[in-house]
Parts: C-alpha cells; sequence; structure tokens
C-alpha cells in the first residue's frame, strides 16, 4: 500500500472529459434506467452500438472500457451458466440431474450478463474520465433537489467533501500504523477464529483512534472558523449546461425513453 | 551487530503523479555502539532509509545487511530482525491500542518464547526506563494517558524487547523542553550501554550534542557521512541545501565574522562558552 | 483599544473538579501587539486559548475580546469572526482537498457574498505568499505551506485578532521559519496576535509574553523582563535561550557584559563591545 | 466529555466514509481479508453507533460509493446492493442504540450490532431477489453468501466492535453512553 489508488481516473481532454461532471453522473443515472428498462434485442442494440458511440467519443480506448469486464468474467459465466441450467425447467433441451438447460435460461442468461457488461462500460466511461474530486462534487449538485425532502443537503455536501479530503491522509496513517506494528512483531495470519479478531486488533484501533482524532481537531477547527449546522450558508455556484451538455442529456433521455416505450 | 546499507536504490509507487522520496546508490555501515544522527529536509528519503532497514520496504536493487547477512534474503529469520531492530516512528503514541499498559508493553514479546516471568521482568524494566512507576501504570489503560505519555509508553513498547539496535524518527519533535532533554539523556544513556542508535531529527542542537555521527540525505542521495564536528563545520555549505546547524556552530559563526578567533569545529555550548570566555578575557 | 480583556477566568473541565485547567488568569492584550503564551505540555495553553475564540465559555471571571462580552451567547460568532484562530496540525483544518475551496469555507459561514469571495481569497493567499495557488490540492504542499493556507482560511474572514495554537510544532525548520516569517508580515499589518509555543526562541519575537504553569500565570512582561529571569523559566519548565545561558555562564568567570542579550546577535555584539 | 456537537458527529461520519475507502486497502495484505473481515462494514457500524441512525444511513450510502469511485472496488455491478446493506447496518445500529437501554454498555452494543448485521442481511437479499437480479437470487444462494460465508465476519465484527468502542471512550474522543462506566 504505497501508494495512493486514483481509481480509474485517466486525464485526457475528449469531449466527455469536458463534460461538467453533475451533468456526467445525471446521464450516468438516466443510462442505467435505460439499461435496466431494455427486454428486446433491439432494445439492446441501441444501448450496445450507443455504449460504443460513448467509448469511441470518450477516446478511452475499448480496453480500458471493457477493463473491470474481464476482471469479473467468471462471474459473468457463472451466472450465464446457473441461468442457462436452472431458469426454465419446464421444457429444457436435456435434463441432467438437476441441470436442465434450456432455451428460455439462455435468453435470460445472455439478458442478465449483456445487462452487467453495459452498465460496467458506461460506468467505466464515467469514472475513467472524471477525476474522483470533481466526481464528488458533481454528486453534491445532484444532492439538491433533495433539500425538497427537508434532508440537509449541504450538511452532507460538507460531510463528503471533508470525507474525501481525508481519504489520502487517512491511506498514508494506516500504512504507517501497519509497519509499525509489522515492526512490533504483529502477525496477521493466525487460523482460530476469535485469534483472527485479535490478530487485527493492532491495525483497527489505532486507524480508528487516529481517525477519531482528526475528526476531533477538524471539528473544532470549523466551529472556529464559524461553521454552524443550524443556519444557512452560502453555496457554490455552477454554471448552466453547455450545447453538448443539453445534447447529452437529451440524447440519454431519448434513449431512455425508447426503452420504457418498446416495453 | 553492525548495519551495512549495499548501493542501495529504492523507488515509492513508481510510474504514478505520487512518486516520491526515492533512494538512489546508498551505502554506508553503522558499526555496532554507534550513535548516529540522520538528517535531510522533509521528503529526502529519510524515513524511507529506515523503513529498507527495519526490512519493512525490499529495496529495487542493492542489499541491506545486518551482521553481514542479507534481511530481504527468503531464508533470513524475520522474527530475529523484528527482535533485534527496534523501530521507534514519527508519532509512536499512535500504536496504543490494548486494555492495558502492561499488555501493549509486552505485544512485540508475544512472539519471542519467553516464560510469563521474564515478560513481566522486561514490561517492568522498560517501563521503569522509561519514568513510570510499574506498579501504578501496569492495568491502566494506554489511552488515557496524555500525549507525553502515550509516547513514553509506546517507546517502552519497543525497548521491552531489548533490541541491539534502535531507530528512532523525530522521536522528539512536540515534547517540551524538559521532555525532549530527559528523553535524550536516555538515549544516550542506551547507547552508553551498547546499543547502536540511529536517530532522524531535525534538532540540530540535539544531534550535535548527543550523535557521534551524522548522515545527510538529500533529493535520495547520501550528501554527508562523517564525524558530527567535521559534518557541522562545513556550515555555509550545508545552509545552503536546507540544513540547520546547532545554535552554537551558529553563534561561532558570528563571532568568526566579527574577526574573533574560533574554532570552526565549535559545535556544542560547551565548546562555545569557553572560547568565549577566552575571547572576553582577551577582551578585558 | 484593548483587544482581549480577560479577568479572573477559570476553568475546569469536570465541573466542580479542583482540578483547574486555568485558574485565576487576568491580562490585557492591547490591538496590534503581539502576545506570546508559553508553558510546558499540559500548562493550560490550549484552554486559555479557546477561551479568547469561544470554543470555550468561560466558567468564572470575565471576558472581553475585540470589544465583545465572551460571556453573552449571542456574541459567540461575532467573537469567532473578530478573533481567528489557527491550530497545531496542518491536515485537521482542511475542508476542502482544493484549496479555494476551503478558503471560501470560513466566508461562506460568515455570510460574505459570493461574488467577493474570489477577491478575498486571493487577497488572504497574497498575504501568506502563496499567491496563486487557488486551484492547487492541498495534498501536494509541504508542512509550512499547509499550514499558511490555514492561516490564509482564517484571514480572509479578516479577524483584528489572530491566535497561533503551537502551529509551527509539526514543521520541520524550514516551515517554522516559514510560519514565522508569515507571522512577522501579519503583525506588520496591524493584526493583534497571540502566539501559543513551548519554543522559547520564537518568544523573542514578541512585544510581550505571558508565562503558564499548571494553569496559573507565573509571569507576564517583555522578552526583555522575562527571558533574563532563570529561575522563573525553570519554574515554568523552559530552558532559557543559549544567549541568556551565555550571559550567566560568562558573567560566573567573571566576564560581565553590558546587558543581557536575547539572541545570538546581541551576544556577540556584547562580546564585541568589551573593547 | 460532554454531549457530541452536530458538527463533531458531521465529521466523526466524514471519517467513517474515508475509512470505508482506506480499511479495506489497509487489510489488503491479509489473505481472504475482504470476505473474513468485511472490513467495510466496521466503519459504517460504528458511525452508527456512535453518531446516530442518519449518520449511519449517510456512511452505508456514501461509503462504498466512494470506495468504488477512488479504489475501483466493489466493481460497479456489485455498488448498489452493497450501498443497500451498508446504509441499512448504519441507520438500524443507530436505531437500536437509540431504542436499546439497558444500563450495560456491552450489552447494548452486541443488541445493536446483531440486530443491524441481520436486517442488513434480509433487506440486501430482498432487495436483490425483487430489483437487482430478479429471477435468479433464490433463498439458498441468500442464506450461503450472507450467512455462511459471512459468519466468520460476524463473529469478528461482534468482537472488534465493542472493543473500539470503548477504546474510544477511553482515549475520551467520544463520549461516554452511561456516565458510572469507564
Amino acid at each position: 500500500m504505497n501508494q495512493l489508488p486514483t481509481g480509474m481516473y485517466q486525464p485526457g481532454t475528449s469531449v466527455v472529459h469536458q463534460m461538467k461532471a453533475n451533468i456526467k453522473i445525471f446521464c450516468f443515472l438516466i443510462l442505467t434506467g435505460a439499461v435496466l428498462m431494455a427486454e428486446t434485442i433491439w432494445g439492446y442494440a441501441v444501448l450496445v452500438l450507443f455504449s460504443g458511440c460513448l467509448i469511441y467519443f470518450s477516446k478511452i480506448g475499448l480496453q480500458t472500457a471493457l477493463s473491470s469486464v474481464r476482471r469479473l468474467i467468471w462471474f459473468l459465466i457463472i451466472i450465464f451458466v446457473m441461468n442457462l441450467c436452472f431458469y426454465g425447467p419446464e421444457n429444457p433441451w436435456i435434463k441432467i440431474g438437476i441441470f436442465a438447460p434450456s432455451y428460455e435460461g439462455l435468453m435470460q442468461g445472455v439478458h442478465i450478463a449483456v445487462r452487467v457488461i453495459l452498465m460496467m462500460v458506461i460506468g467505466n466511461v464515467l469514472m475513467v474520465t472524471t477525476a474522483p474530486l470533481v466526481l464528488t462534487e458533481g454528486m453534491e449538485t445532484l444532492l439538491l433537489p433533495l433539500k425538497l425532502f427537508r434532508i440537509p443537503t449541504e450538511q452532507i455536501a460538507m460531510i463528503l467533501s471533508v470525507a474525501m479530503q481525508f481519504i489520502p491522509t487517512l491511506f498514508e496513517e494506516a500504512d504507517m500504523i501497519k509497519k509499525a506494528q509489522i515492526a512490533r512483531g504483529a502477525r496477521f495470519d493466525s487460523k482460530k477464529l476469535l485469534d483472527k479478531a485479535g490478530a487485527v486488533m493492532p491495525l483497527v484501533v489505532p486507524i480508528f483512534l487516529a481517525a477519531f482524532k482528526r475528526a476531533d481537531e477538524l471539528s473544532l477547527a470549523m466551529e472556529a472558523r464559524g461553521y454552524r449546522t443550524d443556519m444557512a450558508r452560502g453555496q457554490r455556484k455552477f454554471g448552466m449546461p453547455t450545447g453538448f451538455e443539453w445534447l447529452a442529456i437529451i440524447t440519454c433521455s431519448i434513449l431512455c425513453i425508447l426503452q420504457i416505450l418498446c416495453l | 551487530m553492525s548495519i551495512t546499507l549495499d548501493s542501495v536504490f529504492y523507488t515509492y509507487a513508481p510510474g504514478t503523479p505520487y512518486a516520491s522520496a526515492a533512494l538512489k546508490n546508498i551505502s554506508f555501515t553503522v558499526e555496532k555502539g554507534e550513535f548516529v544522527g540522520i538528517m535531510g529536509k522533509t521528503g529526502c528519503g529519510k524515513s524511507t532509509l529506515i523503513q529498507l532497514i527495519a526490512g519493512l520496504l525490499t529495496p529495487d536493487s542493492g542489499a541491506v545487511l545486518l551482521d553481514g547477512k542479507n534481511i530481504n534474503d527468503k531464508n533470513y529469520d524475520r522474527n530475529e530482525l523484528h527482535r533485534k531492530v527496534g523501530v521507534v516512528f514519527q508519532h509512536p503514541e499512535c500504536q496504543l491500542f490494548e486494555t492495558t499498559v502492561e499488555r501493549d508493553v509486552a505485544f512485540s514479546l508475544k512472539h519471542f518464547g519467553w516464560s510469563k516471568e521474564k515478560v513481566q521482568s522486561a514490561v517492568e524494566r522498560a517501563l521503569t526506563m522509561m519514568g513510570f512507576d510499574y506498579e501504578k501504570v501496569r492495568e491502566k489503560s494506554p489511552l488515557e494517558f496524555s500525549g507525553g505519555e502515550k509516547r513514553r509508553i509506546a517507546i517502552a513498547g519497543i525497548l521491552a524487547a531489548e533490541p541491539e539496535v534502535l531507530i528512532l524518527d523525530e522521536p522528539i519533535a512536540g515534547l517540551d523542553p524538559l521532555g525532549r532533554e530527559a528523553f535524550l539523556v536516555l538515549v544516550k544513556r542506551l547507547n552508553e550501554a551498547g546499543m547502536t542508535i540511529l536517530m532522524i531529527s531535525h534538532n540540530a542542537d540535539a544531534l550535535a550534542e548527543y550523535a557521534e555521527r551524522i548522515v545527510i540525505l538529500k533529493d535520495g542521495m547520501l550528501f554527508r557521512d562523517g564525524v558530527t564536528r567535521e559534518v557541522f563545520s562545513d556550515m555555509d555549505e550545508l545552509q545552503k541545501n536546507g540544513i540547520g546547524v546547532s545554535e552554537a556552530r551558529q553563534c561561532a559563526a558570528l563571532l568568526a565574522e566579527r574577526g574573533f578567533d574560533v574554532a570552526k569545529d565549535t559545535i556544542c555550548y560547551e565548546d562555545l562558552l569557553k572560547q568565549m570566555i577566552a575571547i572576553g578575557r582577551g577582551q578585558q | 483599544m484593548q483587544a482581549v480583556i480577560a479577568q479572573h477566568l477559570t476553568y475546569s473541565y469536570l465541573e466542580k473538579s479542583k482540578n483547574r485547567a486555568i485558574d485565576n488568569i487576568s491580562f490585557q492584550v492591547r490591538e496590534g501587539e503581539f502576545w506570546a503564551i508559553l508553558g510546558h505540555n499540559g500548562c493550560g495553553k490550549t484552554t486559555l486559548a479557546r477561551h479568547l475564540n469561544a470554543l470555550i465559555s468561560p466558567q468564572k471571571g470575565e471576558l472581553v475580546v475585540a470589544g465583545l462580552d465572551a460571556l453573552a451567547n449571542a456574541n459567540i460568532w461575532k467573537i469567532r469572526k473578530a478573533c481567528g484562530m489557527v491550530f497545531q496540525n496542518p491536515d485537521n483544518q482542511f475542508v476542502s482537498s482544493v484549496i479555494d475551496e476551503d478558503l471560501s469555507f470560513g466566508l461562506r459561514n460568515f455570510g460574505v457574498s459570493e461574488e467577493e469571495i474570489p477577491n478575498r481569497v486571493k487577497v488572504a493567499l497574497e498575504a501568506v505568499g502563496m499567491a496563486g495557488y487557488e486551484k492547487r490540492s492541498t495534498h501536494f504542499l509541504s508542512g509550512g505551506q499547509k499550514q499558511r493556507i490555514a492561516i490564509a482560511g482564517v484571514l480572509a474572514v479578516e479577524p483584528d485578532i489572530l491566535i497561533f495554537d503551537e502551529v509551527t510544532s509539526m514543521l520541520d525548520p524550514e516551515g517554522r521559519r516559514d510560519v514565522l516569517n508569515t507571522m512577522q508580515r501579519l503583525r506588520e499589518r496591524g493584526k493583534t496576535i497571540i502566539m501559543i509555543s513551548h519554543y522559547i526562541e520564537e518568544a523573542i519575537l514578541a512585544d510581550r509574553m505571558m508565562l503558564l504553569h499548571d494553569g496559573k500565570i507565573l509571569g507576564i512582561g517583555t522578552p526583555g523582563e522575562i527571558l533574563p529571569d532563570i529561575e522563573l523559566l525553570n519554574r515554568t519548565g523552559l530552558t532559557p535561550p543559549m544567549a541568556v545561558r551565555a550571559y550567566y555562564d560568562l558573567k560566573a568567570a567573571g566576564i560581565t557584559l553590558k546587558e543581557c542579550p536575547l539572541t545570538n546577535e546581541e551576544l556577540v555584539e556584547g562580546l564585541c563591545q568589551l573593547r | 466529555m460532554n454531549k457530541m456537537t452536530t458538527v463533531k458527529k458531521s465529521i466523526i461520519t466524514a471519517v467513517c466514509i474515508a475509512l470505508c475507502v482506506v480499511l479495506p486497502q489497509a487489510f489488503h495484505a491479509i489473505p481472504n481479508a475482504g470476505s473474513i473481515y468485511l472490513p467495510m462494514h466496521i466503519p459504517v457500524l460504528l458511525c452508527g453507533l456512535i453518531c446516530g441512525w442518519q449518520y449511519g444511513l449517510l456512511c452505508g450510502l456514501a461509503g462504498p460509493l466512494f470506495s468504488t469511485l477512488i479504489t475501483a472496488m466493489p466493481p460497479m455491478a456489485y455498488l448498489p446492493p452493497m450501498m443497500v446493506e451498508c446504509a441499512v447496518y448504519g441507520c438500524v445500529a443507530g436505531l437500536m442504540m437509540k431504542l436499546v437501554h439497558t444500563g450495560k454498555v456491552y450489552a447494548d452494543l452486541y443488541i445493536s450490532l446483531v440486530a443491524a448485521m441481520l436486517a442488513g442481511r434480509v433487506i440486501a437479499g430482498i432487495a436483490k431477489a425483487v430489483i437487482f437480479m430478479p429471477g435468479k437470487f433464490g433463498m439458498a444462494m441468500w442464506t450461503t453468501s450472507y450467512f455462511v460465508t459471512a459468519l466468520p465476519g460476524i463473529v469478528i465484527q461482534l468482537v472488534i466492535l465493542p472493543t473500539l468502542v470503548f477504546a474510544l471512550m477511553k482515549a475520551r474522543l467520544i463520549p461516554l453512553r452511561y456516565s458510572k462506566e469507564a
């Protein structure tokens, strides 16, 4: 753990990279809806085509876009085989013990596999083209409608921002604590269940103590800087979507509506 | 126990924007019983260096040898390494986690196969050494103590294992003057009893007073390695490279500027005072 | 005008406990003064500092900060606006990893308009010598730079009084120099500065200093009055600056300098004047 | 130490969210740590226990989400059910701590934890069966994935979490639940 993970983000200058994060997340949500609604072959075909365009426009390459699919390939195969063998036992092609592969099973397997792959590809495009910090900022603006339900969105936005800011610091700290305990002879590989719980104590307790100490100090510093949760604060402003961003929102919405109509 | 670094190279997080604190071609040997101060600007690779010696990082190339044996060899006994090399990291108080002081101090002894009596006497000795009343503190939670006390408990936990080499990373940062002094005296005593000491510190005064030898790193490379007196005598060059020298040395330089005859290797207060008395008498 | 008037301040963390964090503290800080409060760990320095920023309200005694009575609850936010505080650990003061976002935090809290925020941020960054860092991340800064950003975050709100609670204790020598220089600059701009520290060398910069021990004031005065009093410093658990130590050791050897030096420069000057 | 302010609860929630990202990575070198220790559940449950249900809920939603965004683990496809599960953990743990007052901190903690862990698994199972993987997620799969393989994790968490709460109380980082105990 010498290395701070940066997620999957790869800097770039494509049109997708340049879109505002909140718009991208919004489009992502619409597209997720579209994928979940898709039922017919044509529905899927349109989505596959669209994902292709997405990969092309974001210039991230097929390799990157499919990276997490490759990691989960076994999971996909298992889901596929399970559906193939168990889904439609009424009129199977052949019956061997409990295994009863059928046409319905095959279709259901393809259905789920395609759905998962599509979700992953679209998710990857979002995550590869947007830095994690920017993503959380984007999420904050999308929280704003929740205000209608009297949910304290500003407080939530503050919590998320602080969480993001603490991650690298805590990474380093956790790494140092781990090293210090190893140097003291800590072992994390015991066999018995209760020993296992004991074995991670030298790691877990100090990490939480350190993190809570930071929380203690920061909350004090924030109060000293005049923060209070019981009063409205000024809000950051976001610009209106650009022409291309409107286009993206509209395209995604049309896709989603099409899927619903195809039902 | 001697420590040898033989042309060690190390890169942090290669190929990421976070790549940092690389060590380049570091070679030096620390003999048994030495007191070595390690200096350098933040991010120069000091911490990487001690982690390599403690076997927590593996060099990209080159070797770290303890008594001539490569610690990264497959058949090197890691338990022995942890027993012989004690490391006090920065803010050691963060390591405490057990329910009682006694258990926490005894934590590093767990894998030694010592008898209960031996463990207890080692714990008692270490806590007494750090200035605690063993009977009074043993059953208390280590988390209830103040910051400075916690640090002393954590250090007792390292000393209980009776290491042959003690590595300290900024052990006196954040302590108040009395705490600093008391701790340095203790380290000196351990050193005189034969323990090899490697101490990272920004505090040039402490090192000038206590360390026999200074190793300075700069941008991951060995910048200086020599007897404390000689290293600090080259004040201008050190300051140009962002390394502070002891206050006595700075004062000696001021005197030299005003035309007084002051030895260049004046690094401790006692030396300085002797020369100032001589100057004063000469003046009168 | 007095920036701070404290009278008989007393506070204990467990109510009715005899164990007092600060005990009967009275002092007055004039506007534009630079104060250093010194003492060993656990002497009550931090408790006192938190009073000045209304993080703790006085249990006993009176406290007026920037003309505002700290006993009145309605004044809490006004006091926090008038009296900014910078803490020890630079990593635990940021609310956002983007510098201008962090600097706007305090401004939004105190209702500064969105239009004015960028300008205030810019001015504050210039004041700490970090102009142009608006869009940078806090994670790639050195300790001294982080602490300067933390100062800028407080400064952006334009407080009259600044409290520095051991801000240099986690920094390397270079970072310390950085931050001390920044303090000096702020002092030249007329800010009232109260610095809490256990580095005696830092106190030399101050106009006045206070020694705290077990929650009680052991001495208040100019550095020139306090620092030569070795016996007093020892009682506080502090060691005198090297120049003061040398003055007395030289005296013991029969060499008397005209006056007790506080810095090495003054010490050398004193030796020259023997001629 | 007095009661916690909302600012402090908020920031504790923030560090717990951050730990949802950091802790699984810190456990990385331990073989099978992910499935045995379920490291992401620890901060979520703790946040619920200490700060209350709203905060636990937020931590349970944001923790896994941030982890996916930053470390790409869990993968996007696992994220929604994971968020549901963790959200219920944090939320129920907080609710139970509010409702249960036996006078013994340990008893309160155990009751709340067990309730939270059961509720989380039941609701996540239902959610999977109904929303995320309709048709293929049955009773057998649910018991296997949520109880049999997770059993060691449940036991370990029943050891770890109360210890953590006590350590935090001892270090005076959170207030005592009953003023007599300590």
